[in-house]
C-alpha cells in the first residue's frame, strides 16, 4: 500500500528523520493556520499517489499565510492524473544547497533490501537509473547483520560527500533503515533529501510503500488505511478478499488465480479486444465469493461482454457454476458472457449452468475471442440504437 | 528421472491437522505420494487420513525418516515452520503459504541457503512428477508423465499450459511451480539447471508473469548453459504499470518488469514465447 | 558480573517474567513492613552472592510479619561462606507442585548461547549435568533468529510439560531469552521455577551474570555496580583497570599478562609456595600502574614476599622498574621482592633497579624459587620473632 | 613453509591512526611484513608510517590487494570492523581488540563461518611466523625460524615459551595466539589441523588455561589424528574456582574447566604437560 507523503513524514519524523515542520489541511483556511504557526515561508503540496504533481501545479511556495491559503485554495479540488486532491501538506520550505536522493528498495534478484542513493535527488529515480545507472550507488543489507555503518559511508564516499555531513549522512540512513523494517515497508525514500546552505539535510519528499503482507503484524498502522486513494471498485473488491484491478477495457474478467488472470487478459487483447478489470477470486472460492465477484464486475457500466475462466483445483467448477447462477438470477446482467470450466467437477459445473442463459467454450482462445466477438456486436448495436 | 521428487521421497506435511493441510494430504496420498508424517504442535499422537502427526519437525524426521516438508500453516506462523524445518534437516522444503511478510522471507531464504537447504515457494502451487509423487497443489487428473519439465511462477496459469500438454499427448517429468512472490526459495535458474541435468527431461516450459526480472536472468542463462529446447509463456502483456496484479510479485514497478522486456529477451535467447497458452502446447509438440 | 537475587528478579520483572511478588529490606523493620504490605505468607532469604543459602538459614519462611521480622533480624548480619548478610528479599511464598531448572547459558564449543531446562529444579544443575546429564535438555539458539518458539517448544516436552502449561512456558523462555539479550547477560536462570497446584509459573530463585565487556553500552545497568560484593582488594583494583584476584597464599604476584600471571603462580606452588593473588597489570602498563599493582599487594598483611615477574612485549621493562621504584621508596616495603625482567628495555630496567634492593632471577623457575625460599625465611622467623 | 601467513602475505590494518594501530604498523613493518594498506573512516588518503590509509576496506583491498587485516579498534567498534572486512572479501582476519561482548562475537562468528573466512582471535596476540611475517604484537626479536608450530590462548605466557625455545635453539614455524576469550575465532583443533598438514612443522606446542573445554576437544583431535608430538602447557593449576583471572574466557565455572581436567585430558591422549615454561622448550627438545 502506497502511504501519502504526510504519512510517510509523519512516521518518518518518529524516527529521527529530518523532516520539515508542516502539518496536513483539507481547507484553505486550515493550510493558512497552519503557515501561521510555522511562521516561515511554506510549501503548500498536493497529497496524491501519483508522480508529477508539480509540473500540474501541485506544489506552490508560500510567502506568507494568505498566500498559503491561496495555493490550498487552489490546488485543493484540482485533478492529477484523474485523482482528486482532497488535502495538502504545507510544510517549512527548505532552502537547497543541493539535493540527493536516498532509498530503501527490495531488491529481488540480491533477495535482500538495499539502499540506494545518488548526488542527483529530486528527479524521477528510475529515469536516473535508466539514463545513466553509474550516478545510483547501491548495497545491500544483510538480514541478520542490518545495515552497517560502513555500507552506508560507502554510498555517502560514492556519492562525493565529505566531511562532517557524512556522520549527519549515517544518521538519516540510519533512521530510514529503521523505519523500513519497523513498519514492514517495501519501499521508504527520501526525494530529494536536501542539503542547505547550512549544511544540515532537509528529508524534503518522503515515501512509503507498505508490504500488504504485513498488514498483520502492524496494528499500529491500522488507521493508515482508508487514507489511499484507490477505484472504489478495487475497495469494495479488497474487502471481500478479491484481488481486482480497474482497466480501461469492456471485456469484465473473472478468472481463479492470478497468472490465469493476467493470461486471460492478454488473450482477450490477442484476439482484438479490451479487458476493463484483473480479478482474481482466489483459490478455492465458494459459490458466494463467485457471486461477489461477478455483481462487481457487472457493476461496471462499461462491461459490455464478461469472460469467466476456470481452471479448477482446489476452486471446485460446480461451486463456481452455483456463484455464477446466484449472481445473475438476481441481477439479470444485460451483458453476454461466456463462461470457460475446465477441472475439478467439470462436468457438475456445466450441467448446473446448462438451463442459464451462457456462452460456453472449451478453451481460453475459444472463450476470449467469443467474448471479444459479442462485445463488439454490443457495442456496435448499441451505437446504432442511440445515434 | 524426475527433478526434485520421486516415487521414493518421503514426504513430511506442516500444518497438517489444518483444513487445506488435511485436504491435501489426501490429495497426496490418493496420488501415491509417501506422506509419512505431519506436524502441528501439540497435537502429537494424533493422525490424519492415517498419516501420524507428530510435536515437533524434529520427532518427525527422526520417526519417520522424512526429508521433504511441504508445508500449508498461516503466514504469520510459516517462517517459524520453515526455520523448524532447516533446522531439523529436511533437504528439500515446499511452501505453499501466501501472505509471508517480504522481510521475512529475505530472512528465511538467507538462513536455508546458509544451511543448504532448497526451498520451493512460498506462494506457489508446489511440484509434482507425474506417476511417481506430487507435494503440494497441482491437480494431479490433469498431468501425464513424459519428458517435458515445467516450471513457472503461476498456479491455475500452470495448470492450464499443462492440461494443454496433456490433452495434445505431451507428458512432463516434473512440474514445478516456484511461486508469485518477491522472494523465492527457487528461482527459474535454479529450476532449470536440475531440468538441464535430468535426462529425462527433452524439452523445457517456462511460464513468467510480470515483475522483477527472474525471467530476463533465466534468458542469460538460457543462452549459455541450457542445450535443450525452452518454449515460453509470459503473462500479463496487457497489466498497466504500479499495480499489483494478485501475485505480490507481479507488479510493473518504475516502468521495470514489463511482459515486453521478458518476451523481449526470452526471444534474444532463442526461446520462443507464445501469444496463449494452448500454443505452448503446439510449439513443444513441434520441438520435441 | 554477578548480580543479587532481587536485582536479577528486578530485571526479570521488567521483561513479564512470574515473579513472586516481594521487596528488598536491609533492616528487621523494613523487613517487617514489606511482609505487611505483601499480606501473605512470606519466605526471608539472604542476599548473598554465593550458593547453599538455604542449607546455611540463610532461607526462612514466614507465615506472619511479626514472623518476618524475626527471621530478617536471625539472617542479616550473618555469615554465609565469609559473606556478610546486608540485605534480604521478602517475597510472597509459593506453593510448589513441582520444580524445574530453566537457564540460559554460554555455550562455547558451539559459539552460540543455549537454553537448557531440566524437569529436576530447585537443585544445583551442575550437580545434575555431571550425576545424570539425561536429564537436562538443551537448545542452541542461532543468534540472528534468536530462541524461536518451535526450540522452546522441544524442550518443553524434553522435561515432560504437557497441554496449556506449554504455552506459559514459552512465554518464560521467551522472557528469559530477552532478557538474556538485552542486559548482555553470560548466563541467566530461574532455578527453581516452580509450577503451583494452580498450574501457574512461578521464578522462585534468578540468577544473572553479566558480561563485563559489554557495561559500555548498558548504561540503564550502571547503578547495579556496587552492589556486588567483592574483596577491598579487589575492588580497589577494578577502579585502577588491573586485574586482581585474591588467593589465600603468602606470595604477592605482580606479573603482565592473564596467563603468565597464572602460570607464576603454578610455579609458585610447584615449588611448595602459596601465592597470594593472581594480578595482570596489563599489556603496556606504565609506571604509575605498576607502582599502584606494587603498593596493592604490599597492603596485604598475610604477603611475606613479592614475586614479580615481567615480559616485555608492550610493556617495557624499564617502565616497569620505574614503577617498582616509585612504589618501594614511597612504602618502604618490610618483604623481600623477587623480580625477574625479560624483554624490551630489559637492560635498562635492570639498571634502574640495580640500587634498590631487591633480588633478581633470570627465569621464572628461578625466580619462583627464590621467591618460596624467602617467603618461608621470613614465615619462619617471624615465628621465632614471636613466640 | 608455515601456516596461515609468509613473507607474500599482504595485510591490513583496520585503525592504523588509532596509538596502538600505529605503534604496531612500525613494528609490524620492521619485521618487513608486508602491511600495504591502513583503515581508519575519515583518514582516507593520509598516510602512517607509509602505509596508505583509505576510507573503508573495500577501497584498500581493491586498491592493494590486502587479503589479511589485523584489527586494533576500540571493543565498541571491532564487530564493525569484522563484518566490514568480511564483505570485503578479507579472507584472514587477525583481532587483537580485547574486551569484545560476548554476544557481539557469537554473531560475528556466525557471520564470518557464513562468509568462510578465518578469524584469529580476538583479544589475542595474533600470530607470526619467524622470519617471514608477522600480523599482531608478538615481538619478533623473540622468536627463531624453525620447526615448531606454536599455539596459545595466552600472550605474554606465549612469549615466555617461545623465549625459551628460542633460547635452546629451537625456531618456531609459525606461532599462533588463539586468544583469551570464550567465543574465539579458531580454536586449538583449527590450528593443529593447519600444523600437521604443514611439512615444514615437525613438532607443536599447545598452551592452554582454565575455562572452557578447548583443550580437552584439542586432546581427542590429538588422540585421533595428529601425528606429530605435541607437548603442552596448561596456565591455572593454582587458580580458584568462580574467579575470572584476567582473560574473559579463563574462568572455571560449575567445576568445570579446570586445569587438572585439562591436563589429566591431554595426558591420556599422550600429550605430555609440562610443569612450567622452560620444561616445554626441554621436552620439546627431546622430542624433535
Amino acid at each position: 500500500m502506497n502511504l501519502q507523503e504526510y504519512q510517510a513524514r509523519d512516521i518518518f519524523a518518529r524516527y529521527g528523520l529530518p523532516v520539515p515542520r508542516g502539518e496536513v489541511a483539507s481547507t484553505p483556511a486550515e493550510a493558512r493556520a497552519v503557515a501561521e504557526r510555522l511562521g516561515t515561508r511554506v510549501v503548500v503540496k498536493a497529497q496524491v499517489l501519483v508522480g508529477g504533481r508539480g509540473k500540474a501545479g501541485g506544489v506552490r511556495l508560500a510567502d506568507t499565510p494568505q498566500a498559503a491559503e491561496e495555493a490550498a485554495r487552489a490546488i485543493l479540488g484540482m485533478h492529477i492524473k484523474g485523482l482528486k486532491v482532497r488535502k495538502v501538506l504545507v510544510a517549512e520550505a527548505a532552502e537547497i544547497a543541493s539535493e540527493i536522493y536516498l532509498g530503501l528498495v527490495i531488491d529481488r534478484a540480491a533477495r535482500r533490501a538495499a539502499l540506494m542513493a545518488s548526488a542527483e535527488g529530486g528527479v524521477d529515480i528510475e529515469e536516473v537509473a535508466r539514463r545513466s545507472p553509474e550516478k545510483i550507488v547501491k548495497v545491500n543489507i544483510h538480514p541478520f547483520l542490518g545495515l552497517r555503518d560502513y555500507q552506508a559511508r560507502e554510498l555517502a564516499w560514492g556519492i562525493g560527500l565529505e566531511g562532517e555531513i557524512i556522520k549527519d549522512f549515517l544518521r538519516v540512513a540510519d533512521g530510514l533503515y529503521r523505519a523500513f523494517i519497523e513498519v514492514d515497508a517495501s519501499l521508504a525514500e527520501i526525494n530529494p533529501l536536501v542539503n542547505t546552505p547550512q549544511g544540515r539535510f532537509v528529508a524534503v519528499d518522503t515515501k512509503i510503500v507498505l508490504d500488504d503482507n504485513a498488514r498483520f503484524r502492524r496494528p499500529q498502522l491500522a488507521d493508515l488505511s482508508g487514507e489511499v486513494e484507490e477505484n472504489p471498485r478495487e475497495a469494495e473488491a479488497r474487502q471481500h478478499g478479491l484481488s481486482y484491478v480497474a482497466l480501461g477495457g469492456d471485456i469484465g474478467c473473472l478468472v481463479n488465480g492470478a497468472g490465469l488472470a493476467m493470461a486471460s487478459m492478454d488473450v482477450i487483447k490477442l484476439y482484438g479486444g479490451e479487458p476493463a478489470n484483473f480479478l482474481d477470486v482466489g483459490g478455492g472460492a465458494g459459490a458466494d465469493k463467485v457471486a461477489t465477484a461477478l455483481r462487481l464486475i457487472l457493476s461496471d457500466e462499461r462491461v459490455s461482454a464478461v469472460l469467466i475462466n476456470i481452471f479448477g483445483g482446489i476452486t471446485r467448477c460446480d461451486e463456481v457454476a452455483r456463484g455464477i447462477l446466484e449472481a445473475t438470477e438476481e441481477i439479470r446482467p444485460r451483458v453476454p458472457m461466456v463462461t470457460r470450466l475446465v477441472g475439478t467437477n467439470e462436468e457438475e459445473g456445466r450441467r448446473i449452468l446448462a438451463d442459464a442463459d451462457l456462452i460456453t467454450a472449451a478453451s481460453l482462445a475459444e472463450a476470449a475471442q467469443k467474448a471479444v466477438q459479442l462485445a463488439r456486436q454490443r457495442t456496435s448495436s448499441n451505437r446504432e440504437e442511440s445515434p | 528421472m524426475s527433478i526434485l521428487i520421486d516415487a521414493d521421497s518421503r514426504v513430511l506435511v506442516q500444518g497438517i491437522t489444518g483444513r487445506e493441510g488435511a485436504f491435501h494430504t489426501r490429495q497426496m496420498l490418493d496420488y501415491r505420494t509417501r506422506v509419512v508424517a505431519g506436524v502441528t504442535p501439540g497435537r502429537g499422537g494424533e493422525s490424519v487420513e492415517g498419516v501420524p502427526v507428530f510435536d515437533t519437525v524434529r520427532q518427525a524426521v527422526a520417526a519417520t525418516g522424512a526429508h521433504v516438508s511441504v508445508i500449508y500453516v498461516p503466514a504469520p506462523f510459516a517462517p517459524d515452520a520453515l526455520y523448524e524445518a532447516a533446522d531439523a534437516g529436511v533437504g528439500l522444503i515446499v511452501c505453499i503459504t501466501e501472505g509471508i511478510p517480504i522481510l521475512d522471507m529475505i530472512r528465511v531464504r538467507a538462513y536455508l541457503d546458509q544451511r543448504g537447504v532448497r526451498l520451493i515457494g512460498p506462494n506457489c502451487p508446489g511440484l509434482i512428477s507425474p506417476g511417481r509423487s506430487k507435494v503440494g497443489i497441482i491437480p494431479g487428473n490433469i498431468c501425464a508423465p513424459g519428458p517435458v519439465g515445467l516450471v513457472s511462477r503461476s498456479g491455475t496459469l500452470t495448470y492450464e499450459v499443462v492440461y494443454e500438454l496433456t490433452r495434445v499427448g505431451i507428458g512432463q517429468s516434473t512440474v514445478v511451480g516456484i511461486g508469485g512472490d518477491p522472494i523465492l526459495g527457487s528461482d527459474f535458474i535454479d529450476i532449470l539447471k536440475l531440468f538441464e541435468a535430468d535426462p529425462e527431461t527433452r524439452a523445457v516450459v517456462l511460464i513468467g508473469e510480470i515483475g522483477g526480472n527472474d525471467e530476463e536472468r533465466a534468458a542469460e542463462f538460457i543462452a549459455a548453459q541450457v542445450s535443450k529446447p525452452v518454449v515460453a509463456f509470459v503473462a500479463g502483456r496487457s497489466a498497466p504499470a504500479g499495480k499489483r496484479m494478485g501475485h505480490a510479485g507481479a507488479i510493473i514497478s518504475g516502468g521495470s518488469g514489463t511482459a515486453a522486456e521478458k518476451i523481449a529477451a526470452l526471444e534474444r535467447a532463442g526461446v520462443p514465447v507464445a501469444r496463449h497458452p494452448a500454443e505452448v502446447a503446439e510449439w513443444v509438440g513441434e520441438s520435441t
